[in-house]
């Protein structure tokens, strides 16, 4: 079930420093959003800019109806969006995309969760389902990073779940300083988690992505990444937002946003 | 909305309204199916297909621009096999009309792909479209070219039984040229305009914005120029016109069929709201009643010079 | 701000900085001058001057489209001998070039604005507008035909030892075709691009917009399709290049520098914003101090490929 | 003195049924506008719409370097400027145009001054000039007229201003019924105004201009219009705010931007 309609902006609240949440009354939307899906975005009356936004749905709550999506101020349009309040509508298209896929039976995984910045709220609902699925808090391990501590979204939310949250800040202003593969690096090290049951799934910039994948690669582990393109359309018909997979022959383009946002990292070439 | 007639005859082809979905902006219907009711629509021109699959371009393959947008897919496609096996079942079930968008680099292919569809169950109409690089000219569009216009227009015609549309290129200085070697060719009906040719620079790294370098531009900013082409050709030639460059509503829909368009088709409108062109149909029945017509045929070219100033 | 140098040689014609204001949109500077220091500009390309007086065009005049306008003046002016009279004393005041763009309608009048104008004090250059409609040839653009443009420049380059500049219509097949025409007729510097034909309709009242039906569409808009006019030009001729088209800031200036202009010409942005030309101006030295650059020479056609997708 | 700049706006509160009064701080215009000029005002970001839109100088506060538009929400721009409030920015030029001519000594005249709708705020400020000029308030007489009640604006302050002044409603729901020109005859039949002394000033939809012009020419009585144009630049380069008028040999374009918006009625070539 898809929807693509107007919506009623429930809350729009600042996160972390040029972050916001903002929350969304779609009952479609509320109801059937996977953790990796995503919905398009429209706040714009005109043509400024001419595309709708996608945005990765970071909390559900069907009961009301409503999800929220967090965002980071960057241009344009999340300058638009950060001026919406409670009562205002935006179009609202989704849930888009496929989901991140978790191998059953799930509790006998170790599920570590790499996030980046604003990747994080994906991985957050993608936590909280393996949470509710009967998996134990300390096998969902999550790698939350980002430049500084101020950037750094959902950690209280990973905490509230009891699940394994690791912080990771490049100027060490909160958790470890540095980047979430150092802290990858040395969780796999420390061995204290049984390496031949780990799933990796991450969401961040494409750079970060990237360095993980070429971890899980090194290390021969299963790695799902949530990539990142424009959407112009994100129902699979612009062909704008191609992510260049591997196949037997060399290599085809796969649409972001309806054969992803989730791939097999492994697949992925990377350029 | 039954008050008023929206069928349309354009030549040989029935159409149940005069509003259709642009190639390549609505995949091959299944992907919207869920948010709209195909059966509303007048017509569904699939994704540029060609004879044989086609990866497409690098990325970016895209970028936004002041109302507007570049595009350089490089005709991605799964190439007219697959297309017949396994998109055109999926369409059968509908009542639109289904128009297949066929491009070729080289004037066998277009012939090959004509013969191809030709009586294939579903397929209602051909869409030629000449704005594809003309390998044997060395890249330019075959569409710039009113000779090669003409000449794989003509192949065509000798190739297929279905009612056949010439999409023309905007990228030339008189259009009504190109469209009068289009229909000398055969062509049944024009359809225009198909993208203008553009490109986008990053000031801050100093590159192009698409892998392509150019692009194509569609949207908003390119409808007074598609409205200025449908109207010339619409001056030079009796065949019907499905116009199209930049519809985003019903009003914009209107314009064109004032300009000479007896259609129109409803491009990257579709990327923006799904339900893009379903609005535009019930908008454009609503401005006829608004205007006390019975039918949308009576409003096709009827624009008129605005109020003059009395001469002194 | 003077860490970076500005100023430009293009071929006979020396400008202070590269940043001009576009024929038609600064009117003759005067209207401006006293909200624009006129000696910050490179140059003021003046409102297109004919022979004798003309009335222009009824109204209206302009629109509004997506992103961009549409003109029909008419190119109403005072006429050559009330330029050199009523305006041109005013501008002699100045340090920045005064560029006169010149219009007619047949061969023979360019030939006498050019004569008239050479050698007056205060002139700096002539620029041809031959987007104007060719008598002889039934009113299609002087600048569309490369015979008729190369046969006009070569007229006028016999008539005036000014550095001359050609600018060139966008609305044709092939942009190359008709810049090597100017070139090869005398011009010293190529000006592109004028605006773009278009029409606007009004769906309510079922009529042109326009009381002329066609207009010049520009505004950010058409930036892409100037962008990329420029770029092709660049790569055929090897006069410097005035780039403008949708130019609204110094992001959009620079990105025309970058594409192969040596200079840029603010157009439509006069309107909005009258301080736009010097915002332009010292927005292109901010950004080559970040880049690192000494002299805005240097950016001039360096626009690279997008980092390629390495192949597999 | 002109400017062209950024400015504060200072109010912007409902004076009637989808109008306004905006009031914007400016020291230059608020010092140098004169009766009948206007002001380009800018308040989009981008190009939607493309254009500055002009508006007329309602009211004038040296002192704290404030002036005041009043407008009707239309489209597009007036519905944005409608939802800016006090602090944010608008971009200002002005002041702009010629202004009403007063012939001197002023109190000899009967200043008859016929506003439709948005017309009426010039004519206000010419009003308020001519009273402070010493002009007797039985001297300037005010038709202000609009469609409905609930349109018709700055009623008050003519009130205030000691004036003459006749309200007209096309519904009759204020003031006498009919159009201003009825108002306009009616009073002149009346005879209580010498005649020989009558100027008109009058500023409204085109329509009405014109009617109010060929009254006039009729009556052989002096009268000014104020035209209303598009305004592209509005500052007298791009020629496309043309008005057409009576020359010797027939007839010439000028700028309403800098030759008008103030024409002689008897010059201006309607169609
Ligand atoms: C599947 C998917 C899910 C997403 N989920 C989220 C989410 O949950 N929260 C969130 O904040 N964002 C998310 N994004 C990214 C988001 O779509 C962009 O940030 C948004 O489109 C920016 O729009 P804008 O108009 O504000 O910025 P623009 O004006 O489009 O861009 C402003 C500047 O930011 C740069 N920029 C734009 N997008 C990105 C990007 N994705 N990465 C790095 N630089 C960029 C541009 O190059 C430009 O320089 C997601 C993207 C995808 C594809
Ligand atoms: C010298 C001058 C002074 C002016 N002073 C005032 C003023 O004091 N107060 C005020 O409210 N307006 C004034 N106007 C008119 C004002 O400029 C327009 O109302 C405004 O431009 C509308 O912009 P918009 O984008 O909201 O409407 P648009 O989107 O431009 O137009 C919306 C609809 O309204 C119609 N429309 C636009 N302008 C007018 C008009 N002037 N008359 C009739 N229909 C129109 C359009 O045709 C369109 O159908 C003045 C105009 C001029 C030339
Ligand atoms: C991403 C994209 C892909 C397109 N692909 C095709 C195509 O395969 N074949 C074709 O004839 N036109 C193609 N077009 C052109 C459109 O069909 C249409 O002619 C053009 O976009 C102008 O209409 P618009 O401004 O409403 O989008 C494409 C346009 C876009 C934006
Ligand atoms: C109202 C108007 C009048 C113009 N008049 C002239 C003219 O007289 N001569 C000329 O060569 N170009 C004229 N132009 C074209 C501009 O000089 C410029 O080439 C074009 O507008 C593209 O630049 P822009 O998009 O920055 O405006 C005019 C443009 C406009 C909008
Ligand atoms: S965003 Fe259009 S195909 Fe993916
Ligand atoms: S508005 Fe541009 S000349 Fe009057």
């Amino acid at each position: 079930m898809r929807c693509a309609d107007y919506a009623e902006v429930v809350a729009n609240r600042p996160v972390a420093t040029n972050q916001f949440e903002v929350e969304i009354h779609c009952p479609t939307i509320a109801q059937y959003a996977q953790p990796g899906q995503f919905v398009q975005l429209r706040v714009q009356s005109g043509y400024e800019p001419l595309f709708s936004r996608p945005f990765s749905v970071f909390r559900k709550h069907p009961e009301r109806g409503d999800f929220s999506v967090v965002y980071l101020v960057r241009g344009t349009f999340t300058q638009m969006l950060a001026r919406k309040q409670a009562g205002d509508r935006v179009f609202v298209v989704g849930p888009l995309g496929n989901r991140f896929t978790v191998a059953q039976p799930s509790e006998e995984r170790v599920h570590v969760l790499v996030a980046g910045g604003v990747g994080a709220p994906p991985l957050y609902l993608l936590a909280e389902e393996l949470i509710q699925a009967g998996v134990p808090g300390t096998n969902v391990v999550v790698i939350n990073g980002a430049r500084r501590h101020d950037l750094l979204v959902c950690q209280e939310h990973f905490a509230q779940l009891g699940v394994r949250s690791f912080a990771v800040t490049e100027d060490g202003s909160l958790g470890a300083r540095g980047k979430v593969t150092d802290v990858l690096k040395r969780l796999y090290e420390d061995g204290g988690l049984a390496h031949h049951r780990w799933q990796i799934y991450t969401c961040g910039p494409t750079a970060m992505l990237e360095a993980v994948a070429d971890f899980a690669k090194a290390y021969r582990l299963p790695c799902q990444v949530s990539m990142e393109t424009l959407m112009p359309c994100g129902l699979g018909v612009c062909l704008g937002c191609a992510v260049r997979v591997r196949t037997a022959d060399g290599f085809e383009y796969k649409r972001a946003c309806v054969d992803g946002p989730i791939f097999e990292a492994m697949e992925v070439l990377w350029r | 909305m039954s008050r008023v007639k929206m069928d349309v005859q354009l030549g040989p082809l029935h159409l149940q309204n005069p509003v259709l979905v642009a190639s390549g902006t609505f995949g091959y219907g299944n992907e919207y199916a869920d948010l709209v009711d195909l059966n509303r629509l007048g017509g569904i021109m699939v994704k540029g297909t060609t004879l044989n699959p086609r990866a497409g371009n690098p990325m970016p393959r895209m970028v936004e621009t002041p109302a507007g947008c570049l595009n350089a897919i490089g005709l991605q496609n799964v190439g007219v096999e697959a297309f017949i096996r396994e998109k055109l079942p999926f369409l059968r079930r509908y009542r639109c009309a289904v128009i297949v968008n066929i491009a070729a680099d080289v004037r066998e292919e277009f012939e090959q792909l004509a013969e191809r569809l030709d009586g294939v169950e579903g397929v209602h109409a051909l869409e030629l479209n000449i704005s594809c690089p003309n390998q044997a000219r060395g890249g330019i569009e075959f569409g710039v070219d009113p000779e090669a216009t003409y000449d794989v227009v003509s192949r065509v015609r000798k190739c297929t039984r279905l009612p056949l549309i010439v999409k023309l290129s905007p990228n030339v200085t008189d259009i009504q040229v190109t469209a009068r070697s289009a229909v000398d060719g055969g062509a049944d009906i024009l359809s225009l305009v198909n993208t203008f040719v553009g490109i986008a620079i990053d000031a801050r790294t100093r590159r192009f914005k698409l892998a392509n370098i150019t692009g194509g531009l569609s949207g908003p900013a390119i409808k007074p120029l598609a409205l200025y082409a449908v109207w010339r050709v619409a001056q030079a030639v009796s065949v019907p016109i499905i116009g199209m460059g930049g519809i985003m509503n019903a009003t914009d829909a209107v314009e064109f069929l004032l300009a000479g368009a007896s259609a129109v088709a409803v491009g990257t409108a579709n990327y923006i709201n799904p339900r893009a062109s379903i609005e535009v149909l019930e908008g454009i029945e609503q401005y006829l009643i608004e205007q006390g017509e019975r039918d949308v045929k009576h409003i096709v070219g009827t624009v008129q010079r605005c109020e003059p100033e009395s001469e002194f």
